[in-house]
């Protein structure tokens, strides 16, 4: 779907190899009716692979193939839409994308490292600022033994039981900071919560008085409201890779049962209508990946457009995306709302993306916000 | 024949007598549920609609629009009208109006034979007999008189073979409506016969389907060598396609105007997307004032109001004569996007909350798996772009599609899927 | 359109007879030429046919053919779309409504006759409360001279040269009351607006002291605010009444277009992406039509539902008529954007309803707060 | 060849001295004026633009992809877009790069004799020959192969009769392309002709056109006998197709990537609906942080910045081989639609302000007439109703439609209203 180097296609190559026979639609089927999908073992060989390398420098131990690590990644996240494949992959390379720009030594020899092998996995622990899902915000007190974070976070993703969570907490002066925090740290406790999609769980988390060394903050204090942009940046375009997936794939199929499926003795596809709806969603389709394309250009070689452009991406495929996905249920019939039949499972994955960390409408807003600032009439 | 404030008064005394309230708190709509009822409940539930479909026979509110000799009470649509609003507020056996009464019962009372009407009909209005329609097939789509499905004449038995697909209340039915091809060397529309078979029969398999927010009160059958009598057969062989003309026709009364149900129909309550819900759910996340999201709560609330305008104009017009009986297929069109259109809303309104929520937040969770479904709207009962067919050809007497289905049936083109589940 | 008596059939009939006669689209076209295309004598016909005694009871000088003047006038409202013929229609039955309602007995012999016999014509000087449209208001200060107005109208209709104003200023402790204004009183300066409509015009008009006689109030002192939101309800059925005879004009004259006009060998009206096209506009028409004629039998009874239903319309055939129009346009190819064909004439009608008065935005707000109040948390 | 860079160089300091900078204030684009020039206006105008392409061609920077026989520069589209990039800011004869350098002077450099080339592309470039398309015809529609305007041989020369719409500057135009129907006995496609002609010949009558935002750019033709030599046939008898598919082709470079125009193409400025613009009116009209307005605002600016990231994309996949050519269909719909959005926001946040306005609200007047010729974004230049045809038939290969038209051009159904204006 993406105009990309050889190495980036073998890379993507790989992935799909990987995805289509490890995730069948099949088995995420039957993992949506486990407690706790994940597999260490097989994350270990996705891994393997490189899916947590390409945001972290040579140098810190990661490696991009093309030079501009997202553009990498975007094949990557394009193939866990098209295949509705469990992560984490997006809170993972994100945290670890944090870590290698704003990370210790040590933050790079011990949890980077884990991030890196796949020993361990993390989750960005965003709270949109209005809306149903914003966050008391977390509180940061200092003492000798170190930091202590109390509040709650509506909303991480789960991963490896000891993973990492990337907090923002704000201390005294209301200086807002990042902190690492091991997901078995004393006082950091965990609530399940259910949701749409069938493979990614979420969880909300309470801290209490939940103590971290001085040394787990990443970045220079008070750096989080800025270092937040650039996180939601990269998971915007993510986010939008994996919708460009969804997309494809569901379009895909339906184009195909236009193809096989008969109505009136003619097939479905031979009707005006429906061929005019089918290049509308082509058309979005690839709208949808021009834009997510250009967004991951852009951010990925920190250019000034960047968080324009991955503000657009988040807003338009995360539009259109589940849109899309409605109208091929649509085509459908009846048999497009049946467990199992497959579409749902891409219709659910598109709009946990569109919705989380930041909705289209958010996104918009943002957009509009940029566009001011450009025009020096900004807030 | 009583006047209808006397039968008003009348049941409204019997009712707060003899029926319990509703339980506001109860969603026997799947659509809407985020939780659906273990196979038990559904049939504690099916026994209590019977039981009180008995009352209302006892209490002689059954069939208020059936002739005495079936059993019911031989008065007009406008005693059931003020039934159905005496009702509001009780609990009644909402989950077999349809398709017990409309459209089974109505078929019966118009294609039935005497005898089938006096075997059949009583025992329904004493909530003995629950119909179902084995109506639409795996390949079928929306094309209703495409039925594979095949009755073969066997002596004075037919022998039924096919599959059957989207049987609301399948497993827990007793009797049902099946279309059934008889001839394969006409035309597709001569050749079907419709049959009346019990659901118990020999050969009739029945399986769930799960649908993606988890109901399964979907089924479908597999039906092999079933054998009905003929007897049992409704109409006249071959003749089948003027019975499902009206079958559907009754079925689409759901939306209103039958004179065959009690309460308003199996109507879908409204839910999650109540107005009301809406705006309180907007308040808990403090987005009230906002004015996109009141945009958004005034073009939900503008799609239910004006439905229920539209329904009302084109009832009145169709009954008197300015617009044909096709016209009704505007109010299908508009209901069906509309719907769809409120589940986006809602989901749009509720955002991170609509798509991953905490074990008690119920509400959210019936957006979240509604999202999911909310093309059933546009599908179920004919699919909205059935509708825009039926308008622009019929009612606007645009030219008709090309067609390639009108040879001999065992001839029209089924595609390299016919027949299978298409998924 | 709508289901009504034969009383109102026969009004709806005559009506339509004349405008068709009086304003051929092409005779609408001449007079967009025109720098004044009122005509005294053509609107005086109009208004023996009984166009402006509808909301003014029979004690007054007026007269309901059912009952109900607003379902009477609907299809008067109604005709004027399929035509897009010039008023002032609306502004002088909202007037008119308003002297029939609160004026005194002078006023009923005075102006009200004018209006009633077509000697004058009035406006009613709304001005919303934000938006661009804001007007700065009006505020009055009594004397024993009478009472002296200033300030400015941001927009009214033409009509005749010494028709009337209806215009609501504020005393000196904010109360707002309603005055009849005669267009020619000393110190009223009106400049000339332009628009889109051909043959409607409009003036926003300035007051510089403008001295009424006391007797000039309509209404109770401090009733202004009330009285605005009733004659808000009268004037959004009726504009959602001309829109709905906009729309049906534009789509029966496609529907025709559709069977005529053929390319590709067939007629384009066999195109199923054109006919699912012209389904969806009929059911718009037809839901249009049911909301409009619902909310005149509502607020022509003053049923406690009148308001939601007023508001409902306007949001409703406000928000769908010019775009089934668009769609019209587009249905007809380049020909569809030419000042010769009659297309632009109900485009124009239909878009200055829609925005005028109140945009369907703005009603869609008025519904949302009408039905937070019904539920009884509202503001 | 001199280097590109080099080149920009030159250019850079050429322009500085040569051409006079662009008036801002000037819209030369008639979707977007409220208020439209005279002829008296539009003529001076033309005659800059024929001095300042003469200045062009003077400074050796006309025709920068035109081999040097024929008066251009013999290099290469890496140029001409260095070239693009220093322009902007200046003057340029905007107004005369579609149609004469796109499609006409491509079309000739493709299928004229070369005598044809050496007649007319120096003085295209030169700025003395300003070229028009008549290629629409009034019942033609979406169908350019429909073409019924005739032309009949007469010994060495061709007789043409019939008449042609959508002329943009017709009337001022010096020459043009003409397609025209030579053979009506086989299937539409192989009986067509194009011809080259000029616009002053005897027997061809002009008339404008008026839009309904008071536009008269546009121009019908009415040809009666209009006597054109075989000379100035351009490509073979009855192979005009082959011509016209590549003359449409030209035509769509108008939106990017054509190798023969000046400047960025004739693409018309955003207009009332930049987003600047839009900022600003919202900031005037005090709801700029109203959410809804901000909503629109924002779907405004995605529109513009997604079609953006679609045509560099598509561009690049057809250049690579990643999409076939038909993909450009895509870019041609979503620009339609979006567009016709644009309109939409901007009437609706306008509301009140965008449908009256005072004589000195210049943008309000824009966005008002903008509205009601908003549709002109999905027609012109093929509707996008086609572009969906394309994208489905060709890009998806998806079954064609039934026609109707594969008969002997004679015998196709015409309808009603064959040849006439349909009005």
């Amino acid at each position: 779907m993406f105009t990309q180097t050889a190495d980036q296609d073998l890379l993507e190559a790989t992935t799909a190899d990987y995805l289509r026979v490890t995730w069948t639609p099949a088995r995420i089927r039957e993992l949506s009716r486990l407690d706790s999908p994940f597999d260490p073992a097989l994350w270990r060989r996705g891994v393997d692979l490189g899916w947590t390398a390409l945001l972290v420098p040579a140098d810190s131990g990661g490696g991009s193939v093309s030079g501009n690590g997202l553009a990498d990644l975007l094949a990557v996240a394009y193939q866990f839409g098209r295949h509705a494949a469990p992560g984490p992959l997006i809170g993972t390379n994100v945290v670890a994308a944090a870590l290698a720009r704003w990370g210790t030594k040590e933050q790079h020899g011990g949890p980077l490292a884990e991030l890196l092998d796949g020993a361990a996995t993390a989750a960005w622990g965003y709270a949109p600022r209005t809306g149903p899902r914003s966050g008391n915000g977390l509180r940061a007190v200092s003492s000798d033994d170190g930091v202590a974070l109390t509040g709650t976070v509506p909303l991480v993703e789960t991963g490896t039981a000891s993973g990492y969570l990337l907090l923002a907490a704000a201390d005294a002066q209301g200086l807002r900071s990042h902190y690492l925090v091991p997901r078995d740290a004393p006082g950091v406790r965990t609530s399940p919560l259910r949701g749409i999609d069938l493979t990614r769980r979420y969880q909300s988390v309470t801290l209490q008085d939940a103590t971290v060394s001085a040394a787990a903050r990443v970045g220079e204090p008070g750096s989080a409201d800025d270092h937040d942009e650039l996180l939601l940046d990269l998971t915007a375009v993510l986010q939008a890779a994996e919708i460009v997936g969804t997309m494809e794939r569901a379009f895909t199929t339906t184009l195909q049962w236009t193809h096989d499926r008969y109505s009136f003795g003619r097939p479905l596809g031979s009707y005006q209508e429906i061929k005019h709806r089918m290049a509308d969603l082509r058309t979005q389709l690839e709208a949808s990946a021009a834009v997510t394309a250009k967004a991951a250009r852009h951010v990925g070689e920190g250019s000034p457009d960047a968080r324009l452009w991955a503000s657009t991406a988040k807003a338009y495929a995360g539009q259109v995306g589940p849109e899309l996905i409605q109208d091929c249920v649509q085509l459908h019939g009846g048999i497009g709302v049946t467990f199992e039949h497959d579409l749902h499972i891409y219709l659910r994955r598109a709009t946990v993306n569109a919705q989380l960390f930041g909705t289209p409408a958010a996104f918009t807003d943002r957009l509009v916000s940029l566009t001011e600032t450009a025009l020096g009439g900004g807030k | 024949m009583i006047d209808v404030d006397e039968f008003a008064t009348r049941a409204r005394g019997w009712l707060a007598e003899n029926l319990p309230p509703a339980d506001p708190t109860r969603d026997t709509f799947f659509l809407h549920a985020a939780t659906h009822p273990t196979d038990e409940e559904v049939l504690a539930r099916a026994a209590t609609c019977r039981e009180l479909q008995r009352r209302l026979f006892d209490g002689g509110f059954a069939g208020i629009c059936v002739p005495p000799e079936y059993g019911g009470q031989g008065l007009t649509p406008a005693h059931q009208a003020a039934f159905n609003r005496e009702i509001r507020g009780y609990d009644y056996p909402a989950e077999i109006q349809a398709s017990t009464f409309i459209p089974c019962m109505a078929v019966l009372l118009e294609f039935g034979t005497e005898e089938q009407k006096l075997r059949h009909i009583p025992r329904m209005l004493r909530g003995e007999e629950i119909w179902v329609q084995l109506l639409s097939e795996p390949g079928g789509g929306s094309d209703a008189a495409g039925a594979v499905t095949t009755a073969t004449r066997d002596g004075e038995n037919w022998v039924l073979n096919g599959s059957k697909v989207w049987t609301t209340s399948g497993w827990w039915g007793d009797w049902a409506l099946c279309l059934a091809r008889t001839n394969w060397d006409v035309e597709k529309h001569r050749g079907l016969t419709v049959f009346s078979v019990p659901m118990s029969a020999p050969g009739l398999e029945i399986r769930q389907v799960e649908l993606v927010n988890g109901s399964k009160d979907f089924c479908q059958e597999f039906l092999t060598d079933v054998v009905v009598p003929d007897t049992d057969r409704i109409g006249d062989v071959d003749a089948g396609w003027g019975v499902m003309t009206r079958w559907l026709y009754h079925e689409r009364t759901i939306s209103g105007g039958s004179p065959y149900v009690t309460g308003g129909g199996n109507r879908p309550n409204a839910g999650p997307y109540d107005i009301g819900s809406l705006i309180e759910a907007a308040r808990a996340f403090g987005t009230l004032d906002d004015s996109r999201t009141r945009a958004l709560l005034g073009e939900a609330q503008t799609n239910v109001l004006v439905l229920r305008a539209l329904v009302e104009a084109v009832t009145r017009k169709m009954a008197g004569g300015a617009l044909p009986y096709h016209a009704a297929a505007m109010t299908r069109l508009f209901g069906g996007t509309s719907n769809a259109r409120r589940a986006a809303i809602a989901t749009e309104l509720y955002g991170e909350a609509g798509v991953v929520w905490s074990p008690d937040e119920e509400t959210a969770a019936q957006v979240g798996l509604g999202y999911l479904t909310r093309q059933a709207a546009c599908i179920g009962g004919g699919t909205t772009e059935m509708a825009r067919n039926v308008i622009s050809e019929r009612l606007l007497g645009m030219p008709r599609e090309q067609r390639a289905d009108t040879v001999a049936f065992r001839d029209v083109p089924r595609g390299p899927q016919a027949g299978g589940s298409g998924a």
